[in-house]
């Protein structure tokens, strides 16, 4: 516990100290984490359960993804954490013009990767690998293949879902950039930046897997 | 005591705004108090409605298509909108942070958000109420409710941010529970109602997140029909039975958990003796909470899913069974050598414990995977989570009600009024649903608009007294609600019923704005009646 | 006992029904025993204990624990459920696995009846013929939306889905009519959704069957349509009566014949015989206004002479209704 | 809140790098074929780089354990719903083969689909004349 007699503006008045303060945040934002990860984990039951019953169908339709922009996509996302983390140990070390760096190099990489997302939807959308009944590709690969819709679908969902965090990721990433401008996050007070960050690396945590599931086996 | 009364928290500070931009966790509790009962209130109208129609075979009062938007509502209503969120939202808000002596929860702001994404739920189950109705039943079983024409979609976004919201309280009050304590207030010297939330909280965090997830997999399958749970298209609607009961199994335990709490601390306080096996009820409650996510195949035994899983979830079910048995002996238990006395939040825990035992017993039935083949789907099932859901949590619901309301309002109600009011509901809810059991013996479906000349006696019989239950709950509800008028000066004083916890021995009726005048220093344990005595400040 | 089962169970008619219901007596009187204890042992504590009125507020006792009663508390009512589990999964085990010798019938749930296919061909529509002392295989299956089998007689039951089968089975030991239910809800007709089961003598069976399928050409063409209104289904949403439930009533279309029928869709068309028969067969083409789309198409269930019979059934209806 | 462990930069360098090593050993472990050995392989590399993010990145070595213990409850009831769902959809017809399959193992909406290219344009059929365009899977 700290010692310090003052209250700084940041703390709030249920609270006793700094720490304890903080302490609560981040298990909050465990429990949170906790949440999201079950958010996800009904769509891998889908996809465990799926790939269970039609192997040969996943193993057909996992050819007519891009390989490479996967691979792109993983790197860019585990650059970003890694800024991400610089970030906060930056402003730990009271540096706050390089923890500024690295936070728009995390959205910068954020972008890319939403882009590169694009990139690859519109290709699918193009030659009609889509979810569900939209689905129509039924090229020479796929043609004796029963129900490759299935499939797409939750990979649209699954990366979708995971698409929509990036998108949530990048806004507070733009927050934590006003506010370190601003002075408003420092060495003494910087719970957000850590919040985010772990829900930034949840987002590349959740990629770690989506990557081989669907590009690769 | 008249000085401590200048300011608490209903009358300071003032306007119509301070309620709505409240952070105080007390003024949050009483608004989700107060639009859990107008949605309860509506659900047993709804109920009522179908009893009237049930009383006699045909369709005499409403269509076949009326009576299923009536049935779904009333579940979806009474499910999503009062009971999950009414105990935890309401009585939970109100005194947990009293109860750990803090002064609020640990994110105030994140409470009222989570008050509001309620709210906003709550306006799309208005709106599918107002536009035409829903009429799949609150399961949204596919493929019916990828097919039906009725307003699914505005019912599933109102299911998913009411999850939301769940989650949100859930992740509050495990952060409270774990930080907030005052000094002093270890684990064991918790009432077991934090217990209880807590509990509540874990399983609230964990599960609802997949029901978020199923109903937006449902809407993607009207939209766009992916394909997972429709078979038309590929997909399996068990599968989609895997996903809602992993929820709504557990969501069981959200409802009844809250519910051991509150008589975890009716009886001993009421009793006036140490609560017997407190380490035993603590434990079990996380254990039910636990097992409770092992066993949500056992609503689907007709299902068609593997040999193996059946045998696999008859099994894990009865684990369930035993920490509850447990529970009820230790309640029992605890008025042994105490001092009972007949007050009316007594009454409601001892009626919990007759009612709550029968629902409890009943799920022995069920579990038993050949007999369940003959009573699935049956009106014995309606009777058996009638007999939990509101013999068990309303009942202790307004047994808790009636315990803390002097507490949040600094007045007493009738007692003789709401005595009578509580046999009223006892012997109401018996006569409405123990028929249903016959009924379901016998063979009777549930959620058929009419129904065999042959269960007509039954039936009838049921309605009748569901008109008393009604009657009684109503008149419960207008009994508190008439003791806040101006001119009712029986003061309870901070402590009618001699309790020992921290919101009634350290802090006025109602409440101060920021709880406590200043910080609490824990003196005994919450059961401690056989080292302390507080008397109580309400002698009738 | 036997009086309490009457009372309880409808009547017993599988051959593994007396099993489950002795299940059921087992728990029963197990429940009623613990449910005893607690109900006594609530109202003896909190009689003997009581606050009397003159009784001062004291220290009370701080006995919370006693480790006999906790462990009683644990192991009795572990051994009743061991005892109900391996029970219920032995009765279980019984009704899943078909016997090899088991009649096959098909059973197809459709919103709002059932269809009945037999092995030697032919189909019968909401009424179930079986022989007694047979195992009977039920491969059950659905065209639209999840319902389920449910016949209480035999405490057996099984939900029919689409697109996949599920299997039950039973062996009926008395000769009668018994209920069968849609348990799973299907919507708008879900309470309707009824048929009967009847158990014959085996030899009666084997005639039954063997002229199944056989024509009714003998009847006139109103009686047959009699006969097909109930048969086949017509009445679990059409009444005879004039009042409206799921679809228009019979006998007010017979009342408009050769006027004008209004569409949801604002379109019309007279009433007439090319009406009836494209609206039996494409339901889904023209629905009348007020009245929702939810008819299945009949293209396939009835013969030519059977939409004519239905026809000459339904126009018979206002003759009657007028004398 | 000085007294806030920092993790020493070299250890989010190393990290990282391990991370990136990792991935393109995924990657290139997928172009040869173990059969389901691959799905092992690829998802045991995945679970490694998840736990290096997990506990450096997401700083859960030197957090209070009540974190990590939420966060192995995520994975712990992750685990269970998978596990139980496949109790069923892995051993359905063990005693009534009939009800393992669906009925159509195909959907409805195939049979009114064209076939095509690999851009996704119809063509009649799939015969050597498009062979060309068939790119490299066949």
């Amino acid at each position: 516990m700290s010692n310090d007699k003052s209250s700084p503006k940041f703390l709030q008045h249920h609270f006793h100290d700094v720490n304890q303060q903080y302490e609560t945040a981040k298990l909050g934002m465990w429990a949170f984490i906790l949440t999201e990860v079950l958010t996800f984990g009904g769509l891998f039951v889908a996809y465990v359960v799926f790939r269970s019953w039609y192997p040969e169908m996943f193993v057909g339709a996992n050819l007519l993804l891009d390989v490479n922009k996967g691979l792109l996509n993983t790197i860019v996302l585990i650059t970003s954490s890694l800024t991400m983390a610089l970030a906060i140990w930056a402003i730990q070390k009271k540096n706050k013009k390089l923890s500024l760096i690295m936070l728009v190099a995390t959205f910068i990489f954020a972008f890319i990767f939403l882009v590169i997302k694009y990139l690859e939807y519109s290709h699918k959308f193009e030659v009609g690998q889509l979810p569900g009944e939209y689905y129509s590709y039924m090229g020479p690969e796929i043609a004796h293949i029963n129900n490759p819709h299935i499939f797409f679908s939750i990979y649209f969902i699954m990366t979708g879902l995971h698409g929509l965090h990036v998108a949530i990721g990048m806004g507070l990433i733009a927050w934590l950039i006003y506010s370190t401008a601003k002075g408003n996050l420092n060495s003494d007070y910087y719970t957000p930046m850590e919040m985010v960050g772990i829900f930034w690396h949840l987002v590349d945590l959740i990629w770690i897997y989506l990557f081989p599931l669907f590009y690769l086996i | 005591m008249g000085d401590n009364q200048k300011q608490n928290y209903l009358t300071h500070p003032k306007g119509l705004m301070s309620w709505l931009l409240t952070l105080d966790h007390k003024r949050i509790g009483l608004m989700y108090l107060v639009s859990g009962v107008i949605f309860f209130l509506i659900g047993g109208l709804i109920a009522l409605g179908m009893r009237l129609e049930l009383a006699a075979p045909g369709n005499d009062f409403i269509s076949n298509e009326t009576y299923n938007n009536m049935y779904t509502l009333h579940g979806a209503i009474m499910i999503f909108l009062f009971i999950i969120p009414a105990i935890p939202g309401a009585l939970g808000n109100i005194l947990l942070p009293l109860m750990l002596g803090a002064k609020d929860v640990a994110f105030p702001r994140l409470n009222l958000a989570s008050f509001y994404l309620y709210s906003l739920g709550a306006v799309f189950a208005v709106y599918t109420i107002i536009s035409g109705g829903v009429d799949t039943g609150w399961t949204f079983y596919t493929p019916y409710s990828t097919q039906s024409t009725s307003n699914v979609i505005p019912m599933t976004i109102g299911v998913f941010i009411i999850g939301f919201s769940s989650i949100l309280t859930g992740l509050n009050f495990i952060a409270t529970v774990h930080k907030m304590r005052i000094p002093g207030l270890t684990w064991y010297k918790l009432p077991l109602f934090v217990w209880a939330l807590y509990g509540t909280s874990l399983v609230q965090i964990t599960a609802t997140p997949v029901i978020a997830i199923t109903m937006v997999l449902l809407m993607l399958e009207r939209f766009l029909g992916i394909g997972i749970f429709d078979p038309a298209l590929g997909g399996d609607p068990v599968l989609y039975q895997h996903f809602f009961w992993f929820y709504s199994h557990p969501a069981v335990y959200i409802m009844i958990l809250p519910a051991f709490g509150i008589i975890s601390e009716i009886i001993p306080v009421h009793s006036r003796k140490k609560i017997w096996g407190y380490k035993f009820i603590a434990y079990s409650t996380l254990s039910i909470a636990f097992i409770g996510f092992l066993v949500w195949g056992h609503h689907m035994f007709t299902s068609g899913q593997s040999v193996f899983s059946q045998i696999v979830f008859s099994f894990i079910t009865y684990f369930v069974g035993i920490p509850t048995g447990v529970k009820i002996f230790s309640w029992i238990l605890t008025m042994y050598k105490g001092q009972v006395s007949f007050t009316p939040p007594m009454l409601y825990a001892l009626s919990f414990l007759f009612l709550f035992t029968i629902g409890g017993l009943t799920g022995i039935f069920l579990g038993a995977v050949a007999l369940d083949i003959h009573l699935h789907d049956s009106y014995f099932v309606v009777a058996h989570f009638h007999y939990v859901m509101q013999g068990g949590t309303i009942v202790a619901f307004l047994g808790g009600l009636h315990h803390w309301w002097p507490k949040s309002f600094g007045k007493m109600y009738n007692h003789t009024i709401a005595n009578i009011c509580a046999v009223g509901v006892f012997l109401g809810f018996n006569g409405t649903f123990f028929p249903q059991f016959l009924l379901g013996l016998r063979g009777m479906p549930r959620r058929y608009a009419t129904y065999d000349s042959q269960f007509v006696e039954l039936h009838s019989y049921s309605s009748f007294w569901s008109g008393i239950l009604g009657l009684s709950i109503f008149f419960a509800f207008i009994n508190l609600v008439w003791s806040l008028r101006k001119s009712n000066t029986d003061d309870p004083g901070t402590n009618p019923w001699g309790a020992m916890t921290l919101e009634w021995t350290h802090t006025t009726s109602p409440p101060h704005p920021h709880n406590f005048e200043k910080d609490p220093i824990l003196e005994h344990g919450p059961y401690d009646y056989d080292k302390v005595i507080v008397e109580p400040t309400y002698k009738k | 006992m036997d009086t309490l089962r009457e009372y309880f169970f409808p009547k017993q008619v599988s051959t593994f029904a007396a099993d489950i219901d002795n299940l059921f007596f087992f728990i029963f009187y197990s429940s009623v025993v613990l449910f005893a204890i607690v109900v006594f042992g609530m109202i003896y504590l909190s009689v003997k204990y009581r606050l009397k009125k003159d009784d001062d507020i004291k220290l009370t006792s701080s006995k919370d624990h006693s480790n006999i009663l906790e462990a009683l508390f644990f192991i009795i009512p572990l051994i009743l459920v061991s005892i109900t589990f391996v029970w219920g999964i032995k009765s279980y085990l019984k009704m899943v696995i078909v016997p090899d010798d088991a009649i096959e019938i098909k059973v197809t749930g459709q919103s709002w009846f059932w269809t009945f296919d037999y092995p030697d061909g032919g189909s019968t529509l909401n009424e179930l013929v079986v022989p007694s002392n047979t195992p009977i295989k039920i491969v059950l299956s659905s065209k639209d939306v999840l319902h389920s089998f449910f016949i209480p007689v035999m405490r057996s039951k099984m939900d029919a889905l689409p697109n996949r089968y599920n299997v039950m089975w039973f062996d009926a030991a008395q000769e009668g009519v018994y209920d069968i239910f849609c348990t799973e809800y299907c919507g708008t007709g879900h309470s309707q959704m009824g048929a009967k089961v009847v158990v014959m003598k085996p030899e009666q069976y084997r005639t039954w069957a063997s002229e199944l399928g056989a024509d009714d050409e003998s009847i006139p063409l109103d009686e047959l349509g009699a006969k097909l209104y109930t048969k086949k289904a017509c009445n679990t949403c059409h009444t005879l009566d004039g009042t409206a439930l799921v679809g228009p009533s019979y006998l007010q279309t017979s009342q408009m014949w050769g006027k004008e029928r209004i569409f949801d869709d604002g379109s019309s068309t007279i009433i007439d015989d090319n009406y009836i028969r494209s609206s039996i067969l494409e339901p889904q083409t023209q629905i009348v206004a007020g009245y929702q789309g939810v008819m299945p198409t009949y293209q396939g269930l009835l013969n030519d002479r059977e939409l004519d019979a239905l026809i000459a059934f339904l126009k018979s209806l206002e003759v009657d209704s007028e004398i | 809140m000085s007294e806030h462990h920092i993790t020493p930069l070299r250890t989010y360098l190393i990290i990282a790098g391990i991370l990136f090593f990792l991935t393109g050993l995924t990657v290139f472990v997928a172009k040869f074929d173990f059969g389901s050995f691959n799905i092992i392989v690829a998802m045991a590399v995945a679970t490694f780089k998840a736990t290096l993010v997990a506990l450096f990145f997401m700083h859960l070595l030197w957090d209070d354990k009540k974190n990590l213990t939420l966060f192995v409850m995520s994975l712990m009831f992750l685990g269970i719903f998978i596990t139980i769902t496949l109790l069923d959809t892995g051993f359905r017809g063990g005693i009534n083969p009939e009800i393992t399959k669906p009925i159509n193992e195909r959907a409805a909406f195939y049979e009114s689909l064209p076939l095509t290219d690999t851009h996704g344009n119809p063509v009649d059929s799939h015969d050597d004349q498009h062979h060309d365009e068939g790119k490299d899977h066949y």
